[in-house]
C-alpha cells in the first residue's frame, strides 16, 4: 500500500499535480483496480498506442496550481480588463449590457440545472426538458411564432443556419437579400456557412437616409431577404412594409435580432408576415462573458418545423398518464438522421437558454414592457443630449436603445481619448466599414442612470471637441 | 385531491409556470426611471407598437424561484453520482470554476472593448492556446468554435480552403461507421459527400476499405481516435498515410481526448485538425445541453485559413486580436467563442499541471478496463482487448429473455444510476457505452457493477421487471412516440388548446 | 443488492461520509511550501504532537460534493414551497442576498481592522441601527446579539444592571404562559426568578393575574406581542402601565413583529427592549438551524448599559467603535454579531422601503386570516377573531379519531408541504401554529387548505391511514424515543462500535 | 380588478416598494381573499391595535432601492473597507484568514441547507442532521472528547455556556481561574454571562516567560479552569501539565481553541484530560465576515452530555428500519425544558457548522495535517523574519501559527504607518491591555506567500524603525 503517512500524501499529492482534488481514485484504489483489470502496471492498458506515436516525457506545462493560487492568478487576469461597471461603458452590438438578477444566476447555479446532461434519458431529465418546453413559448409569444428550437450557438449562427434552412425549404439555390442593417458580424458568419454551398449567392439591400432597408423588388430566384430588428445601427425597422414585398413573392422572410427586450413593446415580426425569426437572446439573463456563451434561437411557422435545425422539447404523458416533456422531432438532428440533418449541431446553449428563459418569466407581461420603456426613454434621452452637445445621430429613423453616432474624426481614437476618463462610450464602427470610421455605436439600457449617460455625453463631447 | 402514493419522495407535478400566476404580481425591478417617459406610439408610430406580450406569466420573484428549483429536482446531476454516459466524459465540474468564470473582469468584459482594456481575457485566450498545443502537438489553435460540431465544421472548412487554395476541389470525406453523426453532418453542411468506411471485426478501420475509398477525391479522413469504441487506432500511422499520401487530410474527433492525455497526441500520430470538447475532457458544465466550447487544433498548413480574427502576442509582451487575415475562410462565431467556457478548460487544466493531466488519462483508462472486466461475464463484450476511457458492451444475452438496451438503461435508474449511452455507436447493436471517467469513487464503480449485475440476473428471471423499468423514478417510462406523432412544442391558454390548428398553421 | 422499490425517486440512503473514503484520496489542494518546513515534534516537543487525526475520512473534492448533495436532498427548503411555521416566519431569502453578502469588503472585513479600513462596515452597522430604530420606534440599538435568545438575555441583563445601577435588586421576571421557552430559560440564565402569568379565555395577558403580580420584585415582563397565539395584545397599554407602575420594564419579544411592520411601534407601545429576530422578520437565511441574528432596541434610559463596543458617528461623517462605556453589562458576543446576517438584513429592508415594509405586514396578516377562514370548519380554532401573522388551531376535532396534531403534520408530509409547529404555545394542547408569510402565492395556500381539508376527511375516514403518516417520504416515521434511550451522538469505525463504552467513558 | 395596464403596474409596484419582488399576492389575490376573509379591507384586520399605539403615516425610511441600485449601493458600502487581499492583512486573533474552498461554500448555499428550518421534522431535515452528526463526529475526533453539540453563537459563548456548566456538574458555585492567554474578549463574554451569577467568581492565572499558563496549586473551592490552546499570544500550552495539576482536584479542566487547525498537530485536548473542549470553529470553512456568523462548540465526555447545552443530532431508524438521524436529548432545551434548560440557546449557527464539517471533511486525515504544517511552516518563518529586523516575539515558548511581537512603540501606530502600504501586520494589543500597547499579534497562514511575509516584514520593520 506504500507509504500513507501525511507527508508521503503530500508528496504524492503533488506529483499527481494539484489536480489531485479532482480524481476520486487514491493509490490505493488504484492498486486494488489494476490487479482486478489483472495487468501489472497502467502502461500495459495504453499498449494500443503505437511506439512511434506515444509521447514520452512530460507535457511542457507550468506546475499544478494549489486552488489558492489559481485563484489568485486568475483574479489577477480578471484584473486586467475593464469590464462593464468598472469603467462606465455603452458598448452593446449584440452583446447588451442588461442587468442579470441574482437569482437568475443562483438557479442555473444548481447542480441539477448546470451538470446535467442533455436530457436523452428524459426521466432523469424533467427538469431541463420542461425549461426547454418554457423556453420555446416564451419564445413564441415574444415573436409570435408557432415553433422555436431549444436554442443554437448564437444570434450568428443561427441566421446562417435559417439562410440554410431557407434553402432547404426552397429546394433550390438562389439569391439571399441581407440587409445593411444585419449586424456586419453575421453577414460573415452567414456567408461562411454558405461559403461552400455554390448555389447561394448574397447581395445587400442597403439603409435609406432613415437608417431603414431599402426593399424595391424582390426577383423570383431569392430564396430569402434577412432584415434585423431593431438593426445594427438601432433603428427600428417597419417589417410590415418589408413583410408585404416579400409576401407577393416565393421567398421567406427571416427577422434577425440582436436585442430582443425591443419586442417588450415592438410589434411581434409574426405579425409582418416573417417566416423564419432568429436572433440572440443573451439580454434576457445573460451576462457579456467577452462575448460567449450566447444564446442563438430560431423560430419558425408550424408548416416548416421538420426543417428547424437544433432540439426541440415536446409534452407527452409517461405509461400512467403523467404529463412529462421529451425531446422530439428528433429524425432532423444529426444522431438520428446523420449526413441528412437539418443540421449538425449536437451541444447548444441549454443553461444560457434556461437563465433566458428565467429572466424572461420573471419579467413576466408586465415586466418586459417596463423595462423595453426604460432602455427607450434612456436611449432617447441619450440621443438628445447628445445632439445637443454636437454628437448627431447618424440617421433619423426611429430608434430603440442603441444608436449610430457621428463624432467627426477617428472614432476608434475618439474611444480611446475616453477610456483615459474611465467611460467606454460605444464601439466605434470602423472596425466592421471603413466608411463608418467616424460613427459609434452607442448603447443605452437601465443599467445606466441619467447620471452615468450625463457624464458619457460630457466626455464623448470633450473627445469629439 | 389525494396525495399521490409512492415513487414522489419530496417531488411534486410542477404546472407550466404559465399556470402559476396572479395579476400584477411583479418578480422583477427596475429603478425609476429619472429621465422624461417617452411612448413608443409617438417615437416610432403606434403601429410598429404592440399591445402586450400575452401569455409572459405574472409571478413573484418567489414564484420563480419555487418553479425552477422543483423542476430542478425532477434532473438528475453529475454531483448525484456516476454518469457513465460514453462519448460524453461526464467528469465532475469544479465549484471553483463557476466562481472564477463570474469575476467581474471576464463576466462583465465587452468583446469590443478597446484592447488596450482587453488585455486580461487576451492573455488567458493566448495562454489556453499555448498549452492546448503542448497537449495536442499542433501548433495552432482556433478558439472561436462553440461546440465539437461547430468545431468539426471549422475544420473540415478550414481544410476545404486549403484544397481550394491549391486549386483543388475534393469532394469526399471519408468517414468511418463508428463515427458520431455530428461527423457526416458535417460533410454534407460543407457541401461535401460523406463515404463511410467500415470497421474490421476488432472495430478498427478497414484499412484495405480505406486505400480503397482513399484517391483524387478525397478531401479529409474524419477519424475518431481512441474510436467510439472506446479502442485506439493502432493502425494509425498506415491510416495517417493512405489519407496524406491520397492528398487528403485528416481531421482527427476529438470528443476521447481524456483518455489520451500527455499519453499521446494527435499532431504525433498524424491529424492535421483536431477538436477538443472542453465541456469534456476540460469539464465545462453540461448545463443540460449546453454550452460547450470545440476548439480545433491545427496543423501549420492550415494556419492561413483560421477563422478570423487570432489572438496575437505583440512584441512588447502586450495582446491584440488580428482581423487581417486574407485567406481566412471566415467567421462561425459572432465574437470569438465562448469566452466563459475557456475560462473554465483554463482553470482546470492549470490545475493539474502535466502530472495532473496524464493521471487523468491513466484513472479514466482504469475505470474503464475495471468496469470491462468485471461486467464481461454477463454483457456481451464486442472487442476484448484493453478498452481505453470506455467500454461498448451489447445486449446481445439479455435480448434472448426480450430485454433491449434500453431496458437496461431505465432499470438502472431504479438503482439510482443515470444509464450509459445507447444505441450507439452504430456498429454495435444494442450498443451500451460506458464512460466512468477518473471522478468516479471505487465504491461507485462497484456499487455499478453490482446493479449492472443484479440486471443482468432479473432480465434472466423477471425479464417484465426490466422491461417495465423505471419503477421508482417521478415519472415512468415517457412516450416518445407519441411527442413526435402529435407534437406539442409550446404552452397555450387552454382557451387556445382546441384551435390551435388555425393559429399554428398547420 | 436489489433496488428498494417505491418512495425513493432519485433519493439514496448515504452512508456517513467516514465510510466513504479510500486510502491516500485528497479532496484538499495547498501551495507547495514555499518557505523551510518546520517539525512540530522539534518545535513543540513531540509530546505535544498527536500521531494523527484518526476518524477523519480520506476522500477527493468529488465524493465530498457528491455527499453533502445527496444527503441535502433529504432536506425541504422553503425554495420548494410553503413552510408554514408558526413563530418562525420562514419567509422567502433573495438570492440578492447570498451575493451582497458575499462582496469581498464585507466577507473578508476583519473585525480589528484599523477604523480608517472599516468605514463601509461601520456605515452599515450604524444606518442599519437607525432604520431599525425608526421601525421599532426605540430610540437605541446593540446589534451584538447573534440570535433572538441572546438578544433576550441582552435585554434582561441590561434590565438588571438598569435596576442595579438604581440600587434595587428585582428578582422576578413575569412571563406569560403563551410565552416561548427561550423567556423563561433567560431569565434563569440571568439569575433571575421567571413567574408565569396566565392568559384569559381571550388569549391574551390576564389583567388581574398581572396585576396580582406586579410589584417591587418585578424587574420586568417579558410579553411577546403580537402573542405566540397570533393575536395582539389589545390592553397592551394597561399592561404596559401596570408593569411601569411597579417599577419593572418590559421587554417585548419581537419573534413576531412581522405582523406590525410600519403598523405599530413597540417604542410606542411601552416596549423598554425589543429584540429582532432578523433572521424571520428580515429574512436572513435559517440555514438548518442558524445563524441567527438578534438585535435589540432599547429606550434612553437603558442607553448606558448596551453591550460594548458601540458605534459611533463622528461630527465629520466617518464611524468609530466606542468601547470606552464604563456602564456597558459587558460583552455577550466575541466580536460585534453576525455582521452577514445583517448586511442581508438591511439590503431586504432597503429593498421594500417603507411602503414595502407595510405591505408585508399587511399580507402576512392577509394570508394568515384566509387560512383562519378557511380551515376553521374543519380544525378547533380556540380564538375565533381576525389574527394577526399567523393562526393557532388545535387537533381537538381530529383526536376524537385518534388522530393527534403530529399526526396531521407527517400527514401534510405526504402532501407535499412543510407542517407547521406543534404543540406550541403550551396553552393550546395540540396545537397547529401556521404562519404562512407574505411570500406565499395565493395557490400555494390554496394547495395547502386543499390539503388540509383532505387530512381531516381522512381522520374521520381513515385514522390509521393519518397515523401511520408519512409515507411516502424517504424515511417513514423516525424514532426519538430510541435516539433518546439508547443516544449515538457520534459515528464510529464498526471496530469500536461494540467496546463504545470503553473508550466513551460512558 | 383595476387598471393592469403596463404604466399602471410599474406604478403599483413602485407604491409597493421595490420588494414588491419577495411578495406573491398581486392586487387581484388580495381583492379575492379579503373578500373571502370576510371584511372591506385591510384596516379591519388590524383592529386589535388600540388606536392609541397605532402607528400611522410612513416610516421614516428612504425610498425602496431595484436590485440594480441596492447592489450598486452595496457595492459602494463594500469597498469601504479593506478586505484581506485588498490590503496584505496579518489579523488573526480567533477570526482567523484561512481558505475557503470554493466548493464548502457551493454546498451551504444549495437551497435545501440554506433555508431549511431546524429539523424539528425529521423526515424533512435528513440533510441536515446527517451533517450535524458528521460534524459531531468530526469535532470529537479532533478533541478525543466523547460528545459535541451542534454548535453555539461562537468561541466565546462557548466558554460562558462552559463556565456556567461547571457550575450546574458542581452543584456549588466557586471560583473560575482564567488563563491570561484566553482570548481577552472570550474573558469578557465570560464574565459577562455569568455577571448575575453570583457565587462565580473569576480569577486570572498569569502566564510565565514562555507564555504558559501558570498553574500552581487548584483550591478546593475552584469549580473550573479555562486555558486556551494555542493561546491568545500564540504560545502552544503544555495542556498534560495543566490537566495533571486539575485531575486531583474537584475542578472542571476546559480547554478552549480559536484555532482549531492546530489539533492537525497537537495532541488532543482530551488526552491532557480535559473535561470540555471548546471554542471557535471559523478556521474551517468559515470567512470573516467583521466578525461574524462564526461557529462555537462545545465538547464534553460523555458522562456530562446531560448538561451540555445546544442541539444533539443522534441516528435512529424509522418505522421500517432505515437508518437516520434526530435531534435528541432535548429535555437540555428550553423548548422542553424551559426555566431549567441548559441554556436559553435555540437558534444556532448550523450553517457555519456544516461549512466547518464540509471542509474538515475535505481536509481529511492527511490535509489537516499538511494545512497544520503549512501554518507552523509559515509562522516560523515569519517570526524569525521579524526577529532578525528587529521585532522580537513577546515570549520564547513554542509558537503554532499567530505570534504576540514587541514594536517597541504604540503598535496601534505603527499599524497606520503599514496600512499606508497597504498592509496590515497585526492586532495592536493595546485595544485590551494597555500594559500590551507595544505588542502586535500578528497571524500568518497558508493564505500568505513567502513573499507577502517578506513584504509584511519590510514594511513593518520600516514603520518600528
Ligand atoms: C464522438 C463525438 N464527436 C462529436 C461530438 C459533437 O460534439 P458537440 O456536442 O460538442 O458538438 C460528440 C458529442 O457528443 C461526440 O461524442
Ligand atoms: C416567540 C419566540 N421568541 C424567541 C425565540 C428565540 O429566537 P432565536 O431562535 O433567534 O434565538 C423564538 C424562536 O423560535 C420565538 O419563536
Amino acid at each position: 500500500m506504500g507509504d500513507t503517512s501525511p507527508n508521503a500524501v503530500a508528496a504524492a499529492r503533488n506529483d499527481a499535480g494539484g489536480g489531485g482534488r479532482y480524481l476520486s481514485l487514491g493509490p490505493a484504489d488504484r492498486e486494488a483496480m489494476l490487479s482486478a483489470v489483472g495487468v501489472a502496471d497502467i502502461d500495459a492498458l495504453f499498449a494500443a498506442i503505437p511506439a512511434a506515436s506515444r509521447f514520452e516525457g512530460m507535457l511542457g506545462l507550468e506546475p499544478a496550481m494549489s486552488e489558492i493560487e489559481l485563484l489568485d492568478h486568475l483574479e489577477e487576469l480578471a484584473a486586467g480588463n475593464a469590464p462593464h461597471r468598472r469603467v462606465s461603458s455603452f458598448l452593446g452590438a449584440g452583446c447588451n449590457p442588461h442587468f442579470v438578477p441574482s437569482h437568475v444566476d443562483a438557479l442555473i447555479q444548481r447542480q441539477e440545472f448546470l451538470t446535467a446532461y442533455t436530457p436523452y434519458q428524459p426521466e432523469l431529465g424533467q427538469g431541463t426538458l420542461q425549461a426547454i418546453f418554457e423556453f420555446q413559448s416564451l419564445v413564441c409569444m415574444l415573436t409570435g411564432m408557432d415553433v422555436c428550437n431549444a436554442s443554437v450557438y448564437d444570434g450568428a449562427s443561427a441566421v446562417a443556419e435559417a439562410v440554410l434552412m431557407t434553402r432547404r425549404l426552397a429546394r433550390r439555390g438562389g439569391r439571399v437579400l441581407v440587409s445593411e442593417g444585419l449586424h456586419p458580424a453575421y453577414t460573415v458568419v452567414a456567408r461562411t456557412y454558405a461559403r461552400y454551398i455554390e448555389d447561394i449567392q448574397f447581395d445587400v439591400l442597403p439603409l435609406d437616409e432613415h437608417g431603414r432597408t431599402v426593399v424595391d423588388q424582390v426577383d423570383d430566384d431569392v430564396i430569402a431577404l434577412v432584415v434585423q430588428q431593431p438593426n445594427f445601427f438601432g433603428i427600428v425597422e417597419d417589417l410590415r412594409v418589408i413583410g408585404e414585398r416579400v409576401a407577393a413573392t416565393g421567398a421567406k422572410f427571416v427577422v434577425n435580432t440582436t436585442e430582443p427586450v425591443a419586442f417588450g413593446l415592438a410589434i411581434p415580426p409574426a405579425q409582418a408576415g416573417a417566416d423564419l425569426v432568429v436572433g440572440e437572446l443573451q439580454s434576457f439573463g445573460n451576462g457579456m462573458n467577452f462575448g460567449g456563451p450566447l444564446v442563438g434561437f430560431m423560430a419558425c411557422r408550424d408548416g416548416d418545423k421538420r426543417n428547424l435545425p437544433g432540439r426541440l422539447a415536446g409534452r407527452t404523458a409517461d405509461e400512467e398518464g403523467k404529463e412529462g416533456y421529451v425531446l422530439t422531432l428528433s429524425t432532423r438532428e444529426q444522431h438520428i438522421r446523420r449526413a441528412r440533418a437539418t443540421s449538425n449541431i449536437c451541444t447548444n446553449e441549454a443553461l444560457c437558454a434556461l437563465a433566458s428563459c428565467i429572466h424572461m418569466c420573471s419579467l413576466g407581461r408586465n415586466g418586459i414592457v417596463e423595462l423595453a420603456r426604460a432602455n427607450l426613454a434612456k436611449a432617447t434621452y441619450a440621443r438628445q443630449a447628445l445632439a445637443a452637445r454636437g454628437v448627431p445621430a447618424v440617421y433619423d429613423g426611429p430608434y430603440f436603445n442603441e444608436l449610430a453616432v457621428r463624432v467627426g474624426g477617428d472614432a476608434a481614437k475618439v474611444v480611446d481619448r475616453c477610456l483615459a476618463h474611465d467611460v467606454i462610450p460605444g464601439v466605434a464602427l470602423g472596425r466592421f466599414d471603413a466608411s463608418r470610421a467616424d460613427q459609434l455605436l452607442v448603447c443605452v439600457t437601465e443599467v445606466h442612470s441619467k447620471q452615468a449617460i450625463d457624464r458619457m455625453v460630457d466626455v464623448l463631447a470633450e473627445a469629439v471637441a | 385531491m389525494t396525495a399521490s402514493a409512492s415513487r414522489q419522495g419530496q417531488l411534486k407535478q410542477e404546472p407550466p409556470i404559465f399556470e402559476r400566476g396572479g395579476q400584477g404580481r411583479v418578480g422583477y425591478s427596475l429603478p425609476l426611471l429619472d429621465v422624461p417617459e417617452v411612448e413608443a406610439a409617438d417615437a416610432w408610430g403606434s403601429d410598429l407598437v404592440r399591445d402586450q406580450v400575452s401569455g409572459f406569466p405574472e409571478v413573484s420573484e418567489v414564484d420563480v424561484v419555487r418553479h425552477f428549483t422543483r423542476i430542478s429536482q425532477h434532473n438528475y446531476g453529475i454531483d448525484l453520482g456516476l454518469h457513465p454516459l460514453g462519448s460524453c466524459t461526464m467528469k465532475y465540474n469544479p465549484k471553483l470554476h463557476e466562481r472564477v468564470a463570474r469575476l467581474r473582469g471576464f463576466a462583465e468584459a465587452h468583446p469590443y472593448m478597446p484592447e488596450a482594456a482587453s488585455q486580461g481575457v487576451l492573455e488567458l485566450i493566448w495562454r489556453l492556446e499555448r498549452i492546448l498545443s503542448q497537449i495536442t502537438g499542433l501548433p495552432y489553435l482556433s478558439m472561436q468554435p462553440a461546440a465539437g460540431a461547430q468545431g468539426e465544421l471549422t475544420g473540415i472548412m478550414m481544410i476545404t480552403a486549403y484544397h481550394h487554395k491549391r486549386g483543388e476541389r475534393r469532394q469526399e470525406v471519408l468517414i468511418p461507421d463508428s463515427a458520431h453523426g455530428t461527423n457526416p453532418a458535417t460533410a454534407s453542411l460543407c457541401g461535401l459527400e460523406p463515404v463511410e468506411i467500415p470497421s474490421n471485426e476488432r472495430g478498427t478501420v478497414d484499412l484495405d476499405a480505406l486505400r480503397a475509398a482513399a484517391g483524387d477525391n478525397t478531401a479529409a479522413l474524419m477519424l475518431t481516435n481512441p474510436n467510439t469504441l472506446g479502442l485506439f487506432e493502432d493502425r494509425i500511422d498506415e491510416i495517417a498515410n493512405i489519407i496524406h499520401d491520397a492528398g487528403g487530410l485528416i481531421y482527427c474527433d476529438g470528443a476521447n481526448l481524456n483518455a489520451i492525455l500527455g499519453k499521446t497526441r494527435p499532431g504525433d500520430f498524424g491529424a492535421d485538425v483536431f477538436h477538443i470538447n472542453m465541456h469534456k475532457t476540460f469539464t465545462t458544465p453540461h448545463g443540460g445541453g449546453g454550452p460547450g466550447c470545440g476548439p480545433v487544433a491545427l496543423s501549420e498548413r492550415l494556419e492561413p485559413f483560421r477563422p478570423r480574427p487570432v489572438v496575437v502576442r505583440n512584441e512588447d509582451g502586450s495582446y491584440r486580436l488580428d482581423d487581417d487575415r486574407p485567406d481566412s475562410m471566415g467567421k462561425i462565431h459572432g465574437f470569438y467563442g465562448n469566452f466563459s467556457m475557456m475560462v473554465r478548460g483554463y482553470a482546470y487544466i492549470r490545475a493539474h499541471g502535466a502530472e495532473g493531466l496524464r493521471q487523468i488519462a491513466e484513472d479514466a483508462v482504469l475505470a474503464a478496463n475495471y468496469l470491462k472486466e468485471r461486467l464481461k461475464g454477463e454483457y456481451e463484450l464486442p472487442h476484448d482487448r484493453p478498452c481505453m476511457h470506455e467500454v461498448v458492451f451489447s445486449d446481445l444475452h439479455q435480448k434472448k429473455h426480450g430485454v433491449a438496451a434500453m431496458d437496461i438503461c431505465k432499470r438502472l435508474m431504479d438503482y439510482g444510476f443515470h444509464p450509459p449511452t445507447v444505441y450507439f455507436p452504430l456498429v454495435v447493436p444494442g450498443a451500451l457505452m460506458i464512460e466512468p471517467t477518473e471522478t468516479v469513487s471505487l465504491q461507485e464503480l462497484d456499487g455499478f457493477v453490482e446493479a449492472m449485475l443484479a440486471i443482468a440476473r432479473e432480465a434472466r428471471d423477471d425479464p417484465e421487471l426490466v422491461r417495465g423499468a423505471p419503477h421508482t423514478t417521478y415519472h415512468r417510462r415517457l412516450d416518445e412516440t407519441q411527442a413526435a406523432r402529435r407534437p406539442v412544442l409550446r404552452w397555450k391558454p387552454q382557451s387556445e388548446e382546441p384551435s390551435e390548428n388555425d393559429t399554428a398553421g398547420s
